[in-house]
């Protein structure tokens, strides 16, 4: 196990650490970049295609409305959860830990929604006309549907993404304002005076920000809990067996946390080379981050087991054929996949020595993710391809290359976004792990004099 | 917004046209195609044109030969749709998806629009002088005997030209051809009954034992024993709910609709009819000692033996029979396509008269008291005829119109190659279907919604009421818009032009076939349903809007002469072995014969049974299929001793397991962009094997061989993975077995 | 937008169709005298797909072709489904097969409506489902919401780029109602282009709706006369009447049937347990057992 | 009367606290410790609001007027809009339904909150400001300033202070 972070490293160290990262990554930065961009051209070009011929060109039919976008979209607003949500309740928890990876991890939340967002609109039949959904004043006095879950989703996504942001800015102050001091030409001098908003870190300054952002974080976490209960709603809202379950929204929940914290072991392995973090993103760090990760693997794992539970012990023969359509039916494969990827590879993560083991755990998250991607996939698919309608029964439906494009498109997408971020706005906090690393040296030195003071005592005697 | 601009560009056209469209409709040589038309003003419409409200024009359809009265609707110039005519005896009001799809063949981006030539394997667009002019160039120097003209099934003013067109040529070279034509059907009733198609009253019978006639799909007249059916189903008849049953080796759409589905082994229809009389006897029903001396053999063992159908169930239909009666017992085609095919028929006839229902449930036809326009019917053994005629060389100059036999020929006739050798093929095409690609001239016709002519229908339907046994009607095909293309010309003014070349002075006071249709109704005003002092132009007008004619028409007689005589049914051997599977090409209410097959609605719609669209396929019973490893999709390859085809196969349960069949009506060559390249042809590879009687092509005479070529696909049909099931859902299609309802009070 | 008509009217937007929550009728939420419904004799219905191809006649249903089939794109708003007795061996045949037109049911407690983000599938009036396409921004959220599938999506823009309708075959398109274009869903309207002429007409007389006043498409074309049509709140139509006497009622989600007499009815109307509370009655199919 | 400032930067938050403190303690003519102090530091340190004194925060009662003014107005809007839209009634529906409107209620609750609570961040801290003009970019790294506003007769003795202190650096700059 490697060390943790220094405690005497000096301040100005970790200033031109990170400060570092946003000048000079190694080349595996741009290599990302170029593959990522060239990822998206192809979803790109892929969604004008669509854009310009008609949905039809993504291989979804009648019974089978939605697709991998609607997963896609559950996916990605599940990934936001992790960085935001636990950001805020490791706040609230005191533990310094969070410090060196939080802020990459909102970054992360800003950009999944962002992606997210993007699959709203390939989803879309008429994405030009999307602006109906606005509650905006007309002549007519038409509104959009106040009941429908979308809508609801809508509010909510919004809700999450723009609070999200104002959270990871309000964070960033500080740090944006350490930029602004150290870099002194060309168009980043100008944004970072811009952002920094004139930050000083005067007494009153960070005393109205400590409750600013403690405030925010209380919001939030109600906040992201209600926002995967939504797009849960979404489903379970409707009538459709397989969708209709009553614990779809923790299920949801715990699943949105279980991705989230996946992606931040892959992208925290990323960023810790990427930006040579070795010294902040430490292993121990790591350490705690699987460990989390597991427990809400094994919470997920329960909560897939009550839904199949209450599905199999119900009367609702409808929602079991869906069940057993899934385990045996042509979307199986995906489905054991699924419950191979979500609850029985976390179980590596049971191995002290493979917790802090880089090349494992990226491989365990990466697998972590795919699953999880795959449990969206099966809970959109099979109620499509097997409702309550025997004579519109599709099982074969299966995605065009256009809209697996798109879909890996997303994937560009969000690393292009989150990339470029990082390059932009330092993804470790620099003044909170200074802060981590004062507490730490602070609670070492009172530890000491109490020793001392033992040993005083004991000499005295 | 994209969405708005089509539909509303489209709109201001119509607008434009409409007025002109509307005054101008019906005469002179103006179309709307290209939209040059004078714009007229909504203030100088006419009166009976309001904009936006739709006007109604009676006519006939030309689907199929029912003769079905359709109303066209028509808007601002466009007809729209075809809606039944509710004063027809015959449809009352109602459509098939046939009929309806005949706005398609109006408007169908693949009508001939130009009169065209053959130079070489080149087409060349010419003028109709110059076409006319070419006819008669041809025709003159020819011999009578060398013309010769072939229709599909005719009736009206346009056959009685056509008539005393073939007599101005000194020719009675006409044959009426159709690919699929009751014509055992017509015989055998003739010789049961007394009359080639008697009024079959369905919705009077309590049983109705059907072998093999899909009179709810394509069988004579489907509408309109639809709604016989209809009044037959209801339970609050005085003869209550009606049963139907149905024997067949394939399933028919009628087959579906049955209180009981026998799948007979192909050909022996004859043998259960009469296995089911001797039952009957048994039962203690009097059989007439004539039929009793032939019936006596066919003891139920041996019929179930023969027939593959279970001596319980004979017996069951034996008792439901004697029980309930009235009954009706058809034969179809499914009975009578074979070498032996008349003798089914006529003992199917037998039954009939055993169970007394002719002069019940069987009952007399009218005719219409003019023979000129009086139909003449099609049949196939007459394009035997032709066929001979055209391989001995006898004809040099070949007039077709509507039919397809180039496309529907079988390919052991060789009709193709016959057929070029005549000198100067004519081909009155709508299509350049094969036949027309097989022609030297080809004239392009009007649509049927364009055009003028009257029809009578073969099987004359009758309104309830006195002097029903008397009625016979003649019904108006009158043009409901103006002409879809400049270009083309109906049939009716084709044959008077042509007339006018041979004998000038004779036609010269008909401008066109317009004024001859007119002029022949109004000297016959009388017998038509006017009074002698009728203005001409009131009745005129009025008989067209009606656009039916009822005819006082010649009451024929049914009787209950079939006789046992001479019947001979064959003792069914074992198959083939190198050919175990009997081909039974089947007839679909929308595809039948492949005339329509470019009309896109009905390749779209499913067909009823198996939910196949837009290709054909071979219905293979899940037993032998099993035998032979076939599974759904895979292409086979169908082998008779005359061709073979190659289709995907489709598993269906409504088929016996020594037959397989194919629909009839797919894999067109030629035609147009719906059409062609779909399916595959099965009249290609038909047997040349005839009814021994009638010498009519005996349809279902045809052994086949299948075999996997390897290849598979996914069928393309509405059905999902789990086919017809309902998985078990309690309430999706629900049935209900007959004594646990109570249906006398229903509404 | 306005508070003081939320106040003021605050009981009246509390009604609910057709039934409140305590299972009684509210008829009040209707502000019209009309409720369209229908009934299929699925003994009379013989399958023929007359209803299904008059209906792409008289609503400009696009023919997608077998490419588009093949995907499940075919836009039919009437498909005549056809199922099979099951027994040990498979598909049984012996009675033959059984025919379901099936369309929308325009259900009373649509599923579609509620989730349509936009409102662009409302309940009106005359106790349909409508379906503005003007308002639809394609988030198919009501088909995937709806237990029948009946509702289907344009995939492709089928009046332009497809050529659905190649000239001159576009002149036979219906102006009484619009071609729809991608990315909008469609689904039977009971040809409300129909309904909403009779109801005008009427109006101008100053008369209720009669049956005679108007056929939905289906109905007219049917050959064997299996479908009926019409107000089921106008005591003497033919459907109303069929209603009544099969002792189904359109508020209920089971139907209490008389006990003596009410097993041997064959009125129903399907995946009415869902309580979407459907407008489309069908009588059983019978079939005989004496053979 | 004219105003100067004085920055001066020391290494660690003990050595700020006993400048701090003893700024407070004196009394220099021209000088408010309570108003003319300001520390500025690199990390959000609790131990400098101690030896500065309870200040209050009133962001809280913006959260809270934000949060109720988002629920209200989210409830009242959209009950209001279906109102107004009551021709279009949806699935056996009441036409102003209760728990979708509460739904979106909670999030707008939110939205108002987070919106309003930055908004009260922004004015309470004074941001976007201008920088004073006296600002080191060694307070953003590691050190900690303290800033002091007096007359031009107190600057001697503050500077006295900061000296004795051992202050790393001194700034004077006049007023604005």
């Amino acid at each position: 196990m490697g060390k943790d972070i220094r405690e005497d490293i000096a301040w100005a160290q970790i200033n031109k650490d990170v400060l570092k990262s946003l000048e000079s990554p190694r080349k595996l930065y741009w290599v990302i970049i170029f593959v990522a961009l060239l990822v998206f051209s192809v979803g790109v070009g892929c969604e004008i295609y669509q854009y310009n011929t008609g949905m039809g060109v993504a291989n979804m039919d009648n019974p089978h409305v939605w697709g991998l976008y609607i997963a896609s979209f559950i996916f990605w607003i599940g990934m936001s959860h992790s960085g935001t949500l636990l950001s805020a309740i490791l706040h609230l928890m005191h533990a310094d830990w969070r410090k060196p990876i939080y802020r990459f991890a909102e970054a992360m939340t800003t950009f999944s929604l962002l992606t997210a967002g993007l699959f709203v609109a390939v989803h879309l039949g008429r994405l030009w006309q999307v602006y109906y959904a606005l509650p905006y004043p007309s002549e007519r006095w038409i509104w959009p549907n106040f009941q429908s879950p979308l809508l609801w989703d809508a509010m909510a996504i919004f809700t999450y993404l723009s609070s999200s942001i104002l959270f990871l800015y309000i964070g960033s102050i500080p740090d944006l304002a350490i930029c602004r001091d150290n870099i002194h030409q060309g168009w980043r001098k100008k944004l970072y005076t811009l952002l920094a908003l004139g930050w000083e870190g005067t007494d009153r300054q960070w005393r109205n920000f400590r409750v600013t952002y403690l405030t925010i974080a209380c919001f939030l976490i109600p906040l992201a809990v209600s926002v995967h209960s939504i797009v849960a709603s979404d489903f379970a809202m409707s009538q459709q067996p397989g969708w209709h379950v009553t614990s779809f929204p923790p299920y949801f929940v715990a699943g949105a946390l279980y991705s989230g914290c996946a992606a931040i072991i892959t992208l925290f392995i990323i960023l810790r080379y990427v930006f040579r973090f070795e010294e902040y993103m430490t292993l121990p760090i790591l350490k705690k981050t699987v460990r989390l990760t597991f427990a809400i693997a094994m919470v997920w794992t329960y909560l897939n087991c009550i839904e199949f539970a209450s599905v199999w012990y119900s009367h609702d023969q409808v929602a079991k054929d869906v069940l057993i359509q899934k385990a045996t039916g042509t979307y199986a494969p995906f489905w054991w996949a699924m419950i191979f990827c979500g609850s029985v590879v976390p179980f590596a993560m049971m191995v002290k020595k493979w917790q802090t083991n880089i090349p494992v755990m990226f491989a365990v998250s990466l697998l972590l993710n795919l699953g999880m991607w795959l449990e969206r996939w099966m809970i959109v698919a099979p109620t499509f391809s097997h409702g309550y309608y025997p004579w519109t029964w599709d099982h074969d439906q299966w995605p065009s290359l256009i809209q697996w494009g798109i879909v890996f498109g997303s994937f560009g997408w969000f690393t292009l976004l989150f990339m470029v971020f990082c390059k932009i706005v330092p993804s470790v906090s620099m003044y909170e792990v200074k802060e981590m690393v004062y507490h730490r040296s602070q609670a070492r030195k009172k530890e000491e004099r109490a020793v001392q003071e033992e040993l005083a005592v004991k000499g005295a005697h | 917004m994209t969405e708005n601009d089509f539909s509303r560009r489209d709109f201001l056209k119509v607008l434009g046209w409409g007025g002109t469209a509307v005054a101008l409709s019906g005469c002179g040589n103006t179309s709307i195609q290209d939209g040059q038309e004078t714009v007229t003003s909504y203030v100088t419409l006419p009166s009976y044109v309001t904009p936006s409200i739709s006007n109604y024009f009676n006519s006939t359809c030309a689907q199929c030969d029912a003769g079905c009265n359709i109303m066209g609707r028509v808007r601002e110039g466009r007809v729209l749709k075809a809606e039944g005519n509710p004063n027809s005896p015959i449809n009352r009001g109602r459509m098939c998806g046939l009929g309806l799809s005949g706005v398609q063949a109006h408007y169908n981006p693949d009508r001939v629009r130009e009169p065209l030539l053959r130079t070489g394997d080149k087409g060349e667009t010419i003028t109709w002088d110059k076409a006319l002019g070419l006819i008669n160039e041809k025709l003159n120097g020819t011999k009578g005997t060398e013309i010769a003209f072939v229709t599909g099934g005719m009736s009206g003013h346009v056959q009685a030209l056509l008539g005393n067109y073939m007599d101005e040529l000194g020719s009675k070279n006409h044959f009426s051809y159709e690919a699929i034509s009751p014509a055992v059907l017509r015989a055998a009733n003739k010789k049961a009954y007394g009359e080639s198609m008697p009024r079959y009253r369905i919705d009077k019978a309590r049983v109705v034992v059907s072998f093999g006639a899909d009179f709810l799909g394509a069988w004579v007249s489907p509408v309109h024993f639809s709604q016989q059916y209809a009044q037959f189903r209801k339970g609050s008849r005085p003869e209550g709910r009606g049963v139907l049953v149905q024997i067949e080796p394939k399933m028919t759409l009628t087959g579906a609709n049955a209180d009981r589905w026998i799948a007979v082994r192909p050909g022996t229809e004859g043998v259960l009819a009469l296995g089911i009389i001797n039952a009957l006897g048994k039962a203690g029903l009097s059989i007439p000692a004539d039929i009793a001396a032939v019936s006596h053999e066919y003891t139920t063992e041996r019929t179930s033996k023969e027939t593959d159908v279970s001596a319980e169930q004979i017996e069951k239909l034996a008792a439901l029979l004697k029980e309930r009666t009235p009954s009706l017992v058809l034969a179809g085609g499914a009975a009578e396509g074979y070498a032996h095919g008349s003798q089914n028929a006529a003992a199917i006839a037998l039954l009939n008269r055993v169970l007394g229902n002719v002069g019940k449930t069987l009952e007399a036809s009218a005719s219409v008291p003019f023979p000129q326009i009086a139909p003449t019917v099609g049949s196939r053994s007459s394009l035997i005829a032709l066929n001979d005629g055209l391989a001995a060389g006898k004809y040099k100059v070949v007039f077709s119109y509507g039919v397809n036999p180039v496309f529907s020929a079988p390919a052991s006739m060789k009709f193709k190659d016959n057929f070029a050798k005549a000198d100067f093929k004519v081909a009155f095409a709508q299509y350049m279907d094969e036949t027309a690609l097989a022609a030297d001239l080809i004239l392009p016709l009007d649509s049927a919604m364009e055009d003028w002519a009257t029809v009578v229908p073969e099987y004359m339907a009758a309104p309830e009421g006195a002097g029903s046994n008397a009625y016979a009607q003649m019904s108006f095909r009158q043009p409901m818009m103006e002409k879809v293309f400049p270009d083309t010309r109906g049939v009716g003014d084709i044959l008077l032009a042509l007339l006018k070349q041979r004998t000038a002075d004779k036609y010269k006071e008909f401008e066109d076939f317009y004024s001859y249709l007119r002029s022949a109704v109004l000297k016959n005003k009388v017998a038509l349903g006017g009074k002698a002092g009728d203005d001409d132009e009131v009745f005129w007008n009025e008989t067209l809007s009606k656009g039916i004619v009822p005819l006082k028409g010649i009451a024929g007689s049914v009787s209950a002469k079939a006789s046992a005589a001479g019947l001979k049914l064959p003792v069914p051997t074992d198959a083939d072995p190198s050919y175990p599977l009997r081909l039974i090409p089947a007839v679909s209410a929308s595809m039948r014969d492949g005339r329509n097959a470019n009309e896109p609605w009905l390749q779209e719609s499913p067909d009823p049974l198996t939910t196949i669209v837009w290709d054909s396929w071979v219905e293979i019973n899940p037993k032998t299929a099993a035998k032979l490893g076939i599974v759904e999709g895979d292409i086979v390859e169908v082998t008779s001793k005359s061709g073979s085809i190659k289709t995907q196969a489709y598993l269906f349960p409504g088929i016996h397991p020594d037959a397989v069949s194919v629909p009839v009506g797919y894999g067109h060559e030629a035609m147009g962009r719906y059409a062609r390249g779909v399916g595959a042809n099965v009249f290609g590879m038909l047997d040349s094997v005839f009814d021994k009687e009638t010498g009519e092509l005996a349809l279902n005479e045809t052994s086949v061989k299948i075999s996997k070529t390897g290849q598979r696909v996914i069928i393309v049909k509405e059905e999902g993975p789990v086919g017809g099931s309902q998985a078990g859902k309690p309430k999706i299609a629900v049935q209900v077995s007959a004594d646990k309802v109570d249906l006398s009070k229903e509404v | 937008m306005s508070v003081s008509n939320l106040l003021e009217n605050w009981s009246k937007f509390r009604h609910t169709h057709p039934v409140d929550d305590k299972g009684i009728p509210d008829w009040e939420a209707y502000p019209s005298d009309i409720k369209w419904a229908m009934s299929i004799d699925l003994d009379a219905c013989t399958g023929c797909n007359a209803c299904s191809v008059a209906c792409y006649a008289e609503n400009n249903l696009p023919v997608v072709g077998k490419d588009k089939y093949s995907h499940g794109q075919a836009m039919h708003w009437m498909r005549v489904e056809r199922y099979w007795d099951e027994g040990d061996n498979g598909f049984q045949a012996e009675q033959g097969a059984r025919f379901l037109p099936m369309m929308c049911q325009q259900c009373e407690a649509a599923p579609c409506e509620t989730v349509c983000p936009v409102g662009a599938t409302n309940h009106t009036e005359d106790g349909l489902n409508s379906q503005i396409y003007n308002r639809c921004i394609g988030s198919r959220y009501c088909s995937a919401n709806c237990p029948y599938k009946v509702r289907y999506f344009n995939w492709y823009n089928y009046p332009e780029q497809e050529n659905a309708w190649p000239a001159p075959l576009n002149q036979q398109l219906n102006p009484d109602l619009t071609v729809r274009t991608k990315g909008v869903m469609e689904k039977c309207t009971f040809c409300k282009q129909r309904t909403y002429t009779a109801r005008n007409n009427a109006k101008t007389e100053g008369r209720p709706v009669q049956d005679s006043d108007v056929q939905t498409a289906c109905q007219e074309a049917c050959p064997a006369g299996a479908i009926t049509f019409g107000n089921l709140h106008n005591p003497e139509s033919q459907v109303a009447k069929q209603w009544q006497s099969q002792q189904v009622d359109l508020i209920k989600d089971i139907q209490e049937k008389d006990e003596k007499e009410g097993n041997r009815l064959r009125g129903y109307r399907v995946l009415e347990e869902l309580r979407p509370y459907p407008s489309v009655m069908y009588l059983e199919r019978v079939r005989e057992s004496a053979v | 009367m004219s105003k100067r400032y004085l920055l001066a930067l020391y290494n660690n938050f003990d050595e700020a606290e006993a400048v701090v403190r003893e700024l407070r303690n004196s009394e220099i003519k021209g000088f408010n410790a309570a108003d003319d102090l300001v520390v500025k530091s690199p990390i959000e340190h609790p131990e400098v609001e101690e030896f500065l004194g309870e200040k209050s925060v009133k962001v809280q009662w913006f959260t809270l007027g934000g949060a109720l003014t988002g629920g209200l107005l989210a409830f009242s809007l959209i009950a209001g809009s279906q109102a107004g839209f009551y021709s279009q009634m949806k699935g056996g529906k009441p036409i102003v339904p209760i728990p979708p409107d509460l739904v979106l209620t909670y999030e707008m609750f939110i939205l108002g909150g987070v919106y309003i609570t930055v908004l009260g961040f922004l004015i309470c801290a004074g941001l976007p400001a201008k920088r004073s003009p006296l600002y080191s970019a060694k307070v953003s790294e590691d050190q900690i300033g303290i800033l002091v506003k007096g007359d031009d007769g107190s600057m001697a003795k503050l500077r006295e202070i900061f000296t004795r202190h051992k202050a790393l650096e001194i700034q004077e700059e006049a007023g604005r």
